[in-house]
């Protein structure tokens, strides 16, 4: 396999951007009617009235928030994963980190947008923004979701930055390799990017500070969206390992969900030439290792409410343990935990294809986890005469299919406009700042350190 | 000196016949959803009689408990709506801006007494069956919580009424639906700032105790324990 | 004539080219070296590398906390609701929300310091080639002072076949 | 069935409004002016009695100006009117005292139901078919008099026959009255859930020949046999009220009470001790405790005076009765026996009363009367904290008595059937045989071989259906109402109260209609009043014995009626001469082989016996025990539904002899294996959108097993099978939360 120099770098990378298969147009085409549905069912929706969902008494949270929760998590794939290798300056993130990054912010748009779709009356969204309103009713900042819009609105602008700002060059060579409309589009994009030394210095410098910035955020976005559980008095909502259980089972998902993604563009953008099997073992490693940090909460959470054996906490866990949703938790347990841990933990198995395994299984698993943390417990407070079941209904069904669509629709655009693997990044590979290399180390220009 | 409004339940009294529901949806504008919705377990009683078999024949006993908004000094439901739409009053109810609800449900997951109401449809009335609303309560759409409000309108109307005459409300003047339509006389309202109200009395009872006291959430109804033998 | 420069072949070169001009008595502020990407190895590269951002961001950071604290008590204040006996102001929620507004604030001031001080989005016409996307290194001078061209023109010609160039 | 073209029909008027209201009401449909002169939004209050049982409980309505759709000399319009708004208890009543039960508050949607009849009505299509078209109050009354006519020109006035619901109150002396001067036979009063054992045992052993009224506020021990005194069974209001003072109204005194019956009622739910007993063998436990008490010298046995002398071997002790032998015939322990007789006699003032299953065995007589000797043998009789018996209001005046008494529904129905009884004439008003009979009594098809039938009815239900006319009667809200309460009160009452609002269709008050039918007939027959009003006056008005009656009058109307002590009350009647009775086995009507199940319908909490199912509140108003709404279900001991394989919400089969019906199993621990409990009141098949079709009906495949003595239904003398026919299909809806959700339980 022959390494690719500068040239082919940009021609190989541009490659997406400058031709066009009609086999994209039928994908748009088709991610596209599926969206178009969501979206025609969510205003079915609104106008016959949220009865339309299975949500019920006592019930009150269901699919929406479980999907809230879920492509949050996703989000955090990304920014974080990519903001962690530039600081430790792990060379092998060069290729990884842009498709990474788009991720977040996607899953961050789908996933701040159920909150709005689950809304009694979703067109006083607008309440939940603090802005000066005639009688000056202010918004409550002692409710977690007023704490998830601001940590929501954060992290998607530090996202959006985070991943916009290292696209400025890459804008810059579309440009001069374009022509015509396309090339004053891209002009724009790119700022006037020259390339001065000391633009890339600025840009290297805000990139690390961003870096920094963004970590703690999304370390608090998620713990925040555990605090919409947490802060109730719910029997096994209650409790303070919510933070950093939703936090690490957040960056589970997420890692699951960029070893997709990452997969599918090796596969279908001929990347082979830049993401090698190594990416996928070494973020196969992290998931490995993300597994068992999980196994390791749900260990603790469920040990603890049993030994505490206060009754309506109880019905909850026997509920999930060997009640009508055991089924789903024991699934849970499986493709989150077991199949994981056996697929990576084995060197022969962690291949591509392993990983991808693995990792689609772990997407079904933390949805569910999801779904088991949300509706179990609100069916089963303290009165047992309220208690109540949930089945869901085809609008629900309909909007969580339509927003995995919208994922895909967006991504494949993504990576049709922009250059989905960061070139100059990938050049700058080449030149390994001394501070961090020794004399005579070389970087390779897809990460590998030979000394 | 303000009021803080409160229940006596008098479990020794009541006898489970659920005059109390109706009472309510009489008097509070609750529409009734109909079978389909009620099997989807939407079906809305701002007041419930709730019934726990213990035992087996011959040997089995049954208890009722009427279950309405316990009205909590530090209500769970409160700080939770992003919104104030369920906030505190100065009498010490949770009171619920139906105008300002936006429908997160987030109070009623809260409410660790499943005693808030979400109205799933717009709510429907066959004619003339609306000429019974209530023109003192608001009828409420599509989207929104709604909870017992301790008869608001009615303890609104008395205070009013109190003050245009310059005059304190008087113990037991006021009456919840709930408590008027009792024919055992098992709900006593009245006002708990004052030691002389009935309901002051009551609450000192031996028997009294509060629904899921340990949750922290100081609920304003006491319920009096049904005695077991003579 | 607005800038006087040549294409090099690679970093080396371009090395060359920048020390001549150095010799030549051009302050690096004068030298504008453009890459396709960072080249770290080549003392060249470190030219206008001093900044401020990392204060400004920290300074941003100040800003957001400052204003997160003015919202949360203004807007609690604004409206004296009866709460329960919780406290109006509550601290401990808000300082959530103070948090996330100072990470946003610093994220923003780093971001618009990179805009400014790297002359981002400024329409004037600049200093660029864009054979430059093509992995070839431009060193070069802007505005020179006519006196000093033979010297540039000399320093700049470190081997006979790079073509200087202007516009 | 055809109800949306009898929707269309009746709301022809309201829905043309309602179709043109769409858009701007204001432009499109005529306002005319108030009637009556409103306050804006100001709340009045008015008197008014509650007709939806025979407690007759005193109302206060909350009135209210409303915008109301009316129609005026047919032409459709929006008219400011005051309305009814709330029913709240009156609490001067000596009955209700200021409560209301959940049937009350639900009654004002009898008034605003949207299948009300609207207007009179006459047949069209086949009986049961429910076509109909509308004709005015002219015609109707021409066509109800020219049938009557025909009788009398026929000389055949006794083949005019009259079903009601009411036995006492103005209305029945109007009614009896018409009946008499027209020369036909009394009316005949149905009721499903009636009492006429009750009352004919009370007749032997006090000489009143009502229902009794329980002094609970000042009893220390109550022994209920069976009555759901707190749910259905005779003043439930009243009982709850006393009730509660009997719990908590004394300080440092709480009453207690034994309820001692074989299914498990909400009454019972509220017992301190509660004693299952083999059906139809009350009556020998009470004489268990009597016997007791005799030996144990708590009281002699001469106590009981009159009425121990109607139970055989009483004053030689009732050696039959001894406790280890009613334990073996009872299933209640020899312990439990003696305990429960020392706490009756010694805790006094306590009391006993039957009610319910225990008086619908083919012994039931016996039962009652040996619960009554029980009481007088203590000395509960009239005694405070005891049974009373309210003294009744001479409501009948003199006139002539109808020729005949009448057939009971039974015999008068297979009478019909069998050609024996030419009835050719049918009036009915406010009962509605068709669904509360067996199917064995075969009404339908008596009714079928009528000639003219003619209802009053407010809705069209199973037996409106079969009327050739139907002269719609007013709401109670609408106009005059009166009750003469049998029981409840310490002292006489008399409730009255004039209209709470003005009748929103073209309907008519049935007293008005029947005085005008009698005043256009050939021959008219003179009834001594003009209107109903004027009948209600003429009997209430005196009874406040002041100088002015239209002072009284007015006072009376004012508060809701009239109470306080009779000037002369009515002396007991002389006893009855009945041979001492002995405890005989009950019979029950199919074989134990093949029908191994006692079959106990008993009256819903919400619709007693059906007559109220068509209520919207009262269908969503969750079961007390069960909270089921909407549905009707079947209650089976777990053990039992264990070994048949019957889960919750299963979809069971129940056959008699005489039928079968399917609806959903509840599975409740209370009751006995042997025992399956249906509520009864659903499975209509029409009674309006709310109750048509909804639910089984377990009157219909009851067994026509009569009382002997009283020929009233036995009807908890059936015995069934109960087979599982299908899975759960939704039709069961519970309230409460599911009882799957203990997982842990098979673990612990």
């Amino acid at each position: 396999m022959k390494l690719p120099n500068d040239a082919t770098i940009t021609t190989d990378l541009l490659h997406p951007l400058l031709n066009t298969s009609w086999r994209f147009y039928l994908l748009v085409a088709f991610l596209g009617s599926i969206v178009l549905m969501g979206l025609s069912t969510w205003i079915f929706q609104m106008v016959m009235g949220f009865g339309m969902t299975g949500i019920n008494n006592p019930i009150f949270w269901a699919f929406y928030i479980t999907n809230f929760v879920f492509w949050i998590g996703i989000s955090h794939a990304g920014t974080l994963i990519s903001a962690i290798l530039r600081l430790v300056n792990a060379g092998w993130r060069r290729p990884v980190t842009r498709c990474a990054e788009v991720i977040t912010a996607f899953a961050l748009m789908i996933g701040a947008l159920f909150p709005i779709i689950h809304l009694g009356r979703p067109w006083l969204f607008f309440w939940l923004v603090p802005y000066p309103s005639s009688r000056m009713i202010w918004p409550n900042f002692r409710s977690p979701l007023a704490w998830d819009f601001f940590a929501i609105n954060t992290y998607l602008t530090g996202s959006l930055l985070f991943l916009f700002l290292p696209m400025i060059p890459d804008f810059a060579i579309v440009r001069d390799h374009s022509t015509g409309l396309r090339r004053k589009i891209y002009g724009v994009l790119a700022l006037g990017w020259r390339g001065t030394t000391k633009q890339w210095h600025r840009l290297e410098t805000a990139m690390s500070i961003m870096a920094v910035g963004i970590i703690p955020v999304a370390v608090s976005v998620h713990t925040i969206v555990s605090f919409d559980f947490s802060m109730a008095p719910v029997p096994m909502w209650h409790s303070t390992i919510f933070g950093p259980y939703f936090v690490a089972g957040a960056i589970f998902s997420g890692i699951a969900g960029l070893i997709i993604a990452m997969a599918t563009l090796r596969k279908f953008l001929h990347l082979e030439n830049y993401l090698y099997p190594l990416h996928f073992q070494n973020l196969g490693k992290l998931l490995l290792m993300m597994s068992l940090l999980w196994g390791y909460f749900v260990f603790n959470e469920r040990l603890t409410v049993w030994y505490g054996n206060h009754e309506a906490d109880m019905n909850v866990f026997w509920v999930t343990q060997t009640g009508s949703f055991s089924p789903l938790f024991w699934t849970m347990v499986t493709v989150n935990f077991v199949i994981p841990v056996i697929i990576l933990g084995i060197k022969r198995f962690r291949t591509i294809t392993g990983c991808v395994i693995a990792s689609c299984g772990v997407c079904v698993g933390m949805w569910l986890e999801r779904f088991l943390i949300v509706v179990p417990s609100l069916g089963h407070k303290y009165l047992p005469y309220s208690w109540g079941t949930y089945t869901p209904q085809p609008v629900e069904l309909l909007i969580t299919v339509s927003t995995f669509a919208a994922m895909t629709l967006l991504y494949t655009l993504f990576a049709k406009f922009v250059p989905i693997i960061s070139i100059w990044e990938l050049k700058a590979g080449k030149h390994p700042s001394p501070a961090l290399f020794p004399e005579g180390a070389r970087e390779h220009p897809l990460g590998e350190v030979h000394i | 000196m303000a009021h803080k409004w409160g229940l006596a339940v008098d479990l020794d009294r009541c006898d489970g016949c659920g005059a109390c529901v109706t009472a309510c949806h009489a008097e509070n504008n609750i529409p009734t959803v109909g079978e389909m919705q009620a099997a989807r377990g939407r079906a809305m009683h701002w007041i419930r009689v709730e019934r726990y078999w213990e035992g087996e024949f011959p040997n089995v006993r049954l208890k009722f408990r009427p279950v309405m908004c316990q009205q909590c000094d530090s209500a769970p439901c409160e700080p939770v709506c992003p919104t104030y739409a369920s906030h505190h009053t100065a009498d010490g109810l949770n009171a619920q801006i139906y105008n300002r609800c936006i429908g997160t449900r987030y109070c009623a997951n809260a409410c660790p007494y499943n005693v808030r109401f979400f109205d799933f449809f717009n709510p429907a009335w066959d004619k003339p069956l609306q000429l019974q609303l209530n023109p003192d309560v608001s009828v409420r759409e599509v989207g929104v919580m709604e909870k017992c409000t301790f008869c608001s309108q009615r303890i609104l109307a008395t205070t009013i009424q109190a003050k245009a005459e310059k005059r304190e409300v008087k113990d037991g003047e006021i009456k919840p639906a709930c408590a008027q339509a009792c024919p055992a006389k098992a709900i006593v309202f009245g006002d708990l700032n004052d030691p002389e109200s009935e309901v002051s009395r009551l609450a000192e009872s031996p028997r009294g105790s509060k629904l899921l006291e340990d949750l922290g959430t100081r609920p304003n109804v006491n319920y009096l324990q049904r005695l077991t033998e003579a | 004539m607005k800038a006087l420069y040549a294409m090099y072949p690679d970093g080396h070169a371009a090395q060359r080219a920048v020390d001549g001009l150095r010799k030549a008595g051009v302050t690096d502020n004068d030298i504008t070296v453009i890459s396709a990407q960072p080249m770290e190895e080549f003392n060249f590269s470190h030219i206008g590398h001093k900044t401020y951002m990392w204060y400004i961001a920290c300074l941003g950071g100040l800003v957001g906390f400052a204003g997160a604290t003015g919202l949360a008590y203004i807007t609690e204040t604004s409206w004296p609701i009866n709460t329960g006996g919780m406290p109006i102001v509550s601290w401990w929620p808000n300082l959530i929300i103070m948090f996330e507004l100072t990470m946003l604030g610093a994220i923003l001031a780093s971001v618009i310091t990179l805009i400014v001080t790297a002359g981002l989005g400024r329409r004037r016409p600049a200093l660029y080639d864009p054979e430059v996307t093509d992995g070839k290194i431009l060193v070069g001078v802007e505005n020179p002072r006519d006196a000093s061209l033979p010297d540039l023109k000399k320093a700049l010609q470190i081997h006979p076949n790079i073509s200087l160039k202007t516009i | 069935m055809d109800r949306r073209n009898f929707i269309k029909l009746t709301a022809l008027t309201g829905s043309a409004t309602a179709l043109a209201s769409c858009g701007n009401p204001e432009h499109t449909i005529i306002r005319f002016l108030p009637e009556d002169e409103l306050t804006p939004g100001i709340a009045e209050w008015k008197p008014s009695v509650c007709p939806l049982c025979a407690s007759g409980c005193g109302l206060t309505v909350r009135v209210m100006d409303t915008d109301v759709e009316v129609t005026r000399e047919g032409q459709a319009g929006v008219t400011r009117m005051a309305v009814a708004k709330k029913l709240e208890g009156n609490p001067d009543h000596p009955v209700s005292r200021g409560g209301l039960c959940a049937r009350g508050q639900a009654g004002i949607q009898v008034t605003y139901h949207p299948d009300r009849i609207t207007q009179p009505l006459k047949r069209t299509g086949n009986r049961g078919e429910a076509k109909y078209e509308a004709v005015t109050w002219d015609q109707a009354i021409a066509e109800l008099a020219t049938q009557l006519d025909g009788l009398a020109t026929a000389a055949d006035q006794k083949s005019l026959a009259f079903v009601t619901a009411r036995r006492s109150g103005r209305r029945a002396t109007l009614v009896q009255q018409f009946l008499a001067k027209f020369g036909a036979p009394a009316a005949m009063a149905f009721e499903l859930f009636g009492n006429d054992v009750l009352r004919r045992a009370n007749g032997l052993s006090f000489g009143r020949e009502q229902l009794p009224t329980l002094d609970l506020a000042r009893s220390r021990y109550v022994l209920s046999f069976g009555a759901d005194f707190l749910g259905t069974w005779n003043s439930p209001v009243a009982h709850a009220e006393a009730y509660g003072a009997m719990r908590q109204g004394r300080p440092g005194l709480r009453g207690s009470f034994v309820q001692i019956e074989s299914h498990m009622t909400q009454t019972g739910a509220n017992a301190d001790e509660w004693v299952p007993v083999f059906p139809g063998t009350e009556g020998v436990l009470a004489l268990g405790f009597a016997h007791v008490i005799v030996h144990e010298k708590l009281r002699p046995a001469d106590a009981a005076g009159r009425a121990g002398a109607l139970i055989a071997g009483w004053a030689s002790g009732l050696e039959e009765y001894a406790p280890d032998r009613v334990s073996k015939l009872t299933g209640v322990t020899v312990h439990r026996i003696e305990e429960i007789a020392r706490h009756f006699a010694e805790l006094r003032p306590s009391m006993a009363f039957a009610g319910g299953p225990p008086l619908a065995h083919t012994n039931a007589l016996f039962t009652a009367v040996a619960v009554n000797a029980l009481n007088a043998l203590v000395g509960n009789i009239n005694e405070p904290g005891g049974i009373f018996f309210t003294p009744q209001v001479a409501t009948a005046d003199t006139g002539p008595s109808a020729s005949g008494a009448a057939p009971s529904f039974d015999k008068l129905a297979a009478g019909i059937v069998a050609g024996q009884l030419p009835v050719k004439v049918l009036l009915v008003d406010g009962a509605n045989p068709v669904f509360a009979t067996p199917q064995a009594w075969k009404v339908k098809e008596a009714f079928a071989k009528v000639p003219f039938i003619a209802s009053f009815g407010s809705f069209l239900d199973e037996t409106s259906a079969q009327a050739d006319l139907i002269l719609p009667d007013h709401s109670f809200l609408e106009s005059w109402v009166e009750a003469a309460p049998e029981s409840g009160s310490l002292v006489a009452v008399m409730s009255v109260a004039p209209p709470a609002m003005k009748p929103l269709y073209q309907t008519r008050a049935m007293g008005d209609v029947l005085l005008e039918v009698g005043r256009k007939l050939q021959k008219p027959l003179d009834l001594p009043w003009q209107t109903y009003e004027e009948a209600l006056k003429t009997a209430i008005a005196p009874l406040a014995g002041g100088k002015d009656i239209d002072e009284d009058w007015f006072a009376i109307r004012k508060q809701g009626g009239w109470w306080g002590n009779l000037s002369k009350p009515a002396p007991p009647v002389a006893a009855a001469s009945k041979a001492p009775m002995t405890f005989v086995e009950p019979q029950f009507d199919g074989d134990v082989q093949q029908f191994p199940f006692h079959f106990l319908p008993y009256p819903s909490a919400a619709f007693l016996d059906g007559s109220l199912a068509h209520l919207p509140w009262l269908q969503e108003l969750p079961d007390p025990l069960t909270s089921a709404m909407w549905s009707s279900w079947v209650e089976v001991n777990p053990q039992t539904a264990e070994r048949l394989g019957i889960s919750d919400r299963d979809i069971v089969e129940i056959a008699s002899a005489h039928g079968s019906i399917q609806t959903a199993a509840v599975v409740s621990p209370g009751l006995a294996q042997n025992i399956i409990a249906m509520p009864v009141g659903q499975g209509h098949s029409m009674f309006t959108r709310y109750a048509t079709g909804r639910g089984a009906n377990p009157i219909a495949i009851l067994a026509p097993v009569m009382e002997p003595e009283t020929g009233s239904l036995a009807w908890a003398a059936t015995r069934v099978k109960i087979s599982r026919v299908g899975d759960p299909d939704g039709r069961l809806i519970l309230f409460a939360g599911a009882k799957e959700e203990k997982p842990n339980e098979g673990l612990r």
